[in-house]
């Protein structure tokens, strides 16, 4: 299967989905420079956004990385249904570019936090939670300022409805509350995904949790779940 | 041009101002003498330290690149080397601590990727007054948001460091930050203008009036009309040196690239004079080709400039094109301002006109440095004095040990790395809040281990025995993770080095440092000096900042503080001696700054030794050194990250019971292991020379302290868990 | 030539973290007749434009594509003609 | 009861790393008139006091006090009487 990762200038987790994909997946996988347009004859199965700070996230996290030339090619790879996964800031290009509903603001307390946190897996059926089981609670880091997710209430009743809500912020035993909310976002918001699932943004790094030696390896779930979708196992 | 400048205006002395005629064999024009005054600045030259500087051992066998450079750089096998220095940035901070300790923090950066290393840690090391008063507050929150948002959006993880609340950092904050890169051997560049006609160029961003005079500023005590002196404090853009940085380390892989400087302090001027006195060689610039932010700068202007996120780069003739290249691929300017010259001088230009023209050697290293008068200062014979029949035994020792551990010097420090990104890269196995951070060189089964440690109290009461326990503390906290020490580097912050009582503190500090030092086997590579910290005639303490890198063979096998099973043993390396000199124990309780610290280089070196062989014999299954708070407060950090109780049982042989619990005595090394791993520890200990003794064991969901037969102490461990994290969030929030 | 100064705000209904912190901060310094504090963007954006119809309708158009973020937040701005 | 609008920007001469980068991506999508873009703060503080004289007062001290740093920030403000 075939990887890519797009390089914004301001990424710094590219490195790191590389690492993962090359060498724990063991997968092929190359960078994309935002400035070229995306080739369609490249034939991804899978693209990630990664996490960082793409311009510096001035203006806004992931406000002007949207308008990369790559961008328009992702549009086009999400809408014919390619697997398209935000991390962190690759998540907030997402909801600027409006291939997820919603927006970010700063963390409640307006500081960036870097933490392990737990989340509940709340949709099991899309291409990239396909390995976990619905309820599950996963281990992994956050490391954001704007995670702040918003959405209008009317929006969150449908995104409910279709499913949308893929991660929600809880504690070890997975109970959701105000207290295992890190930044503030609506309704313990960590990750959602686009009707049709093939589009996922999510805060929390699985990036960083997929060796054992790094603590937990839970994210590569995720990476797993991709896999396995891939290969219509 | 209006008046003549004043050379004394510019911090030069008459001394050294007929020095400069001499040299010229005339008068310095204008231009000229700002460019003295800043290079020949103490935060440039050196001029007060360097002569003490020279005490420090500097060789080893893995020293690969020792101080003089931008940074130093230490092998640690297989091809690769570790590059690291340390450096301050005090006055800025003070006056705007987000931007302050920002640019701090960028301006290291580019110190290491310089040497062609890519930054893969920061650390950093802080001081303020007591956290009552909102200013104080108002400081340390710009403080740590700065250096998060600057190392953050970089990308680079901030893995460690410190922080200490004390009084005497009250109106002078300490703001250092340390950065670590790894390179292949192979890889490495200097800083060197070699090859006579090769291009210069200045790449990043572009020039403008910010900064002036920054060097001379960090040359000076804070005064009132410090906020005055607004071009001194700059605006970081942690964006630009993210693409500056890997622009950088591209075209250090074309091969077009001779040498390459960063623009710090003293901007142009001092990236040109010391490339080229490096290279013995000169540089002829033209100031007119510098790309710029403002219109109409002067050529004094973009001389002196410290516009953040700039580099210079010595390119090979005829290859300015690649590197231009490179650069618009990341959106940067790359401009050729000048070339190499072989007549030694720094010529400059303004288009046609030479506006200035001085020899490199003296710009550079020429300032002549002096020894100062030192004394030792009155207030230590009233302060190393003390009764300690007159400081009572306290009677609740559950309420001295819960005060203790929600001192702002002990609590958690949580509040602050967890606004560190202390994960990016996947490297980092340890994270802050271990004795040393551990990250992994992915490729490798290898892992260096950090830290940065420094005790300024110990250091005001003696300054020898702190400058020892400075280095000493270090090295053991890197050996607690399983690491063997390899090299140091030091940000040094004192007073006005030109009073005798402060020349005195750095005089024995820096010999305390080189004896430990040398005991550990583990040179000074690289460094900082930081003088002038005072206001209001109060000098901060002396506060030898001491950073260092170790090495992990085997990253399978590194150790961390919390202990691990029920029924383990605890066992102490080292002497169960207590020593409350110096303690926070005194400050917190008692009121008292006071004592006489100590160390014994020599029990130090075989607790270390005898600790780094347990972990390669993978017997330990936790281990953390006894600093701050002391032994108690050790096996209580040790719980809380276990998440496990313990019970101890002490023999007081006749101490005081304060003594044997809460005594700073150093070269101690508190550590958790299976019953039968004890003989082998034992073994151990015994062929290196130092006692180990059995003092417990790890059990139930309480920590139970026992001295004499009585307890003493008997705390809930989620509990005193859950006031030891929140305090400093308590605190600020 | 054209100064616009544009005015970012957080629409109503949006809360705003920043603004209940200023709040607080200035509430504990002895500022407490303060009612509310909402903390936004402000921009000021010089356009070498003629007419000011253009210039009015760039602003607009860079406010709605990419100043500006219509899921949280609103603007407003004003446009004066000034000399270099 | 008065409505204060606070704007801040960066003084003169400091970089503005958020304007200088917000101005070269606009230049990038085809607004190439831009001549500068400062990025700034807007704050909108609410103060129930009764005096104007009070009110601008009271601004400039949190302005001086909490709201900017002067070495690098300043700032102007309006002051709007504003029914509930
Ligand atoms: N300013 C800071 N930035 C990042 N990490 C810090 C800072 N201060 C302390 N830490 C981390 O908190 C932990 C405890 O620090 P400290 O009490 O100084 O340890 P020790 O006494 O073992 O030297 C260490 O892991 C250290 O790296
Ligand atoms: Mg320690």
């Amino acid at each position: 299967m075939k990887f890519g990762v797009v390089m914004f200038p301001g990424s710094n987790c590219d490195v790191d989905c590389f690492h993962v994909i090359k060498e724990v997946l063991k997968e092929e996988v190359e960078y994309i420079w935002h400035k070229e347009p995306l080739r369609e004859s490249k034939r991804y199965d899978c693209i990630i956004l990664p996490g960082g700070f793409s311009y510096g996230d001035y203006l806004r996290p992931g406000a002007i990385a949207r308008f990369s030339n790559v961008m328009e090619g992702i549009i086009d790879f999400a809408e014919k249904g390619g697997l398209v996964l935000g991390i962190c800031n690759g998540f907030q290009v997402l909801l600027e570019a409006g291939l997820l509903p919603g927006a970010m603001k700063r963390n409640k307390n307006l500081r960036f936090i870097c933490d392990n946190v737990f989340v509940r897996v709340e949709n099991n059926t899309i291409p990239f939670t396909l390995k976990c089981k619905k309820g599950q609670v996963l281990e992994i880091p956050i490391a954001h300022g704007d995670g702040n997710y918003h959405i209008d209430k009317k929006t969150l009743k449908e995104m409910k409805e279709n499913n949308q809500i893929v991660f929600r912020y809880c504690d070890e035993k997975g109970e959701v509350s105000e207290a295992t909310n890190p930044n503030g976002s609506i309704d313990n918001i960590a990750g959602i995904c686009n009707r049709r699932g093939n589009v996922l943004g999510m805060m929390p790094h699985p990036e960083r949790c997929s060796e054992e030696i790094l603590g937990s390896a839970d994210g590569k779930l995720i990476f797993d779940s991709i896999m396995k979708y891939l290969k219509g196992e | 041009m209006g008046k003549k400048v004043d050379y004394r205006e510019l911090g030069l002395t008459d001394k050294e101002y007929q020095l400069i005629v001499e040299t010229l064999g005339r008068e310095p024009n204008d231009l000229e003498l700002e460019m003295y005054g800043v290079m020949w600045s103490e935060h440039c030259s050196y001029k007060n330290s360097k002569p003490m500087l020279k005490r420090f051992p500097t060789r080893g066998k893995r020293v690969i690149q020792g101080p003089g450079e931008n940074a130093g750089i230490v092998d640690i096998d297989d091809g690769q080397a570790v590059v690291m220095k340390i450096e301050s940035h005090n006055h800025p901070s003070a006056i705007e601590p987000y931007q302050g300790a920002a640019t701090g923090v960028g301006g290291i950066i580019r110190d290491i990727f310089t040497m062609g290393a890519r930054p893969i840690a920061l650390l950093d090391s802080l001081r303020f007054g007591e956290l009552k008063s909102e200013r104080v507050k108002h400081l340390f929150s710009g403080v740590v948001s700065g250096i998060a948002d600057y190392g953050n959006c970089m990308g680079i993880p901030t893995v460690g460091g410190e922080v200490y609340f004390e009084s005497c950092y009250t109106d002078n904050p300490l703001v250092n930050a340390m950065c670590v890169g790894i390179v292949n051997k192979k890889d490495i560049v200097r800083g060197k203008a070699s090859g006579v006609g090769n291009p210069v160029m200045i790449v990043g961003a572009l020039t403008g009036r910010d900064g002036i005079h920054g060097a001379s500023f960090a040359s000076e005590e804070l005064s009132e009309d410090s906020e005055e002196k607004r071009p001194a404090v700059q605006v970081g853009d942690p964006f630009m040196e993210k693409l500056l940085l890997e622009a950088c380390l591209e075209i250090l892989k074309s091969g077009c690239v001779v040498g390459i400087q960063d623009l710090g302090a003293a901007g142009l001027t001092s990236a040109s004079c010391e490339t080229a006195s490096r290279a013995g060689n000169g540089i002829e610039l033209d100031v007119s080709l510098v790309p710029r932010r403002e219109e109409g700068m002067t050529p004094r202007e973009v001389m002196l400039s410290e516009s953040q996120e700039r580099m210079l780069v010595i390119v090979k003739k005829g290859r300015e094109n690649e590197i231009e290249e490179i650069f618009r691929k990341w959106d940067l300017a790359a401009v050729t301002i000048g070339r190499v010259t072989d007549d030694g001088f720094l010529r400059v230009k303004d288009g046609d006109r030479v506006v200035a023209e001085l020899p490199v050697k003296s710009l550079a290293e020429g300032a002549p440095t002096t020894v100062n008068e030192s004394k030792q200062p009155a207030y230590i014979k009233d302060v190393q004095r003390i009764q300690y029949d007159q400081i009572p035994v306290p009677e609740d020792f559950n309420e001295v040990f819960l005060k203790l551990l929600a001192s702002e010097n002990i609590c958690s420090r949580e509040w602050i790395y967890r606004q560190y990104d202390h994960m990016v890269r996947t490297n980092t196995l340890v994270l802050p809040g271990a004795d040393a951070a551990v990250l992994r060189i992915k490729g490798t089964k290898k892992g260096i281990a950090l830290t940065t440690d420094c005790n300024g109290r110990y250091c005001y009461l003696n300054p020898l025995e702190g400058g020892r326990i400075a280095v000493a503390e270090a090295a053991r906290n890197l050996v607690c993770v399983g690491a063997e020490p390899l090299a140091a580097t030091d940000c040094l912050n004192f007073g006005n080095p030109k009073k005798p009582g402060v020349y005195w503190q750095f005089e024995n500090c820096i010999e305390g440092m080189s004896q430990a030092c040398e005991a550990l086997n583990t040179p000074v590579i690289s460094g900082n000096v930081s003088f002038y910290n005072e206001s209001k005639e109060k000098a901060v303490y002396p506060t030898p900042v001491v950073g260092m890198v170790g090495l992990i063979r085997d990253i399978n096998k590194i150790v961390t503080p919390g202990f691990k099973k029920e029924g383990d043993l605890i066992a102490v390396i080292g002497e169960n001696h207590g020593g409350l000199d110096g303690s926070e124990y005194l400050r917190v309780i008692h009121g008292r700054v006071a004592g006489n610290p100590s160390i014994d280089l020599e029990k130090e070196k075989a607790v270390q030794k005898c600790c780094l062989e347990a972990t390669k014999q993978g017997i330990l299954n936790s281990a953390h050194d006894v600093s701050e708070g002391g032994l108690l407060i050790n096996i209580a950090e040790s719980c809380i990250k276990g998440g496990v109780g313990a019970r101890i049982e002490l023999d007081s042989e006749g101490k005081r019971w304060d003594e044997v619990l809460f005594g700073e005595a150093q070269s101690r090394i508190v550590v958790s292991l299976s019953e039968h791993n004890c003989k082998l520890l034992e073994k151990i200990s015994e062929q290196v020379g130092c006692k180990v003794l059995i003092i417990g064991k790890v059990a139930g969901k309480k920590l139970i302290a026992r001295v004499d037969g009585s307890t003493l102490v008997k705390q809930d461990v989620a509990e005193i868990s859950r006031k030891w994290r929140e305090r400093i969030k308590c605190l600020m929030e | 030539m054209f100064l616009a100064k544009v005015y970012i705000t957080y629409k109503k209904g949006v809360l705003d973290p920043q603004g209940s912190t200023v709040k607080k901060a200035l509430g504990t310094m002895g500022f407490d007749t303060i009612e509310d504090v909402r903390v936004g963007k402000y921009m000021e954006i010089m356009l070498e434009e003629k007419e000011k119809d253009v210039a009015e309708q760039k602003i607009k158009e860079m406010c709605d594509k990419v100043l500006t973020n219509p899921v949280i937040e609103e603007y407003s701005y004003d446009i004066l003609e000034v000399r270099k």
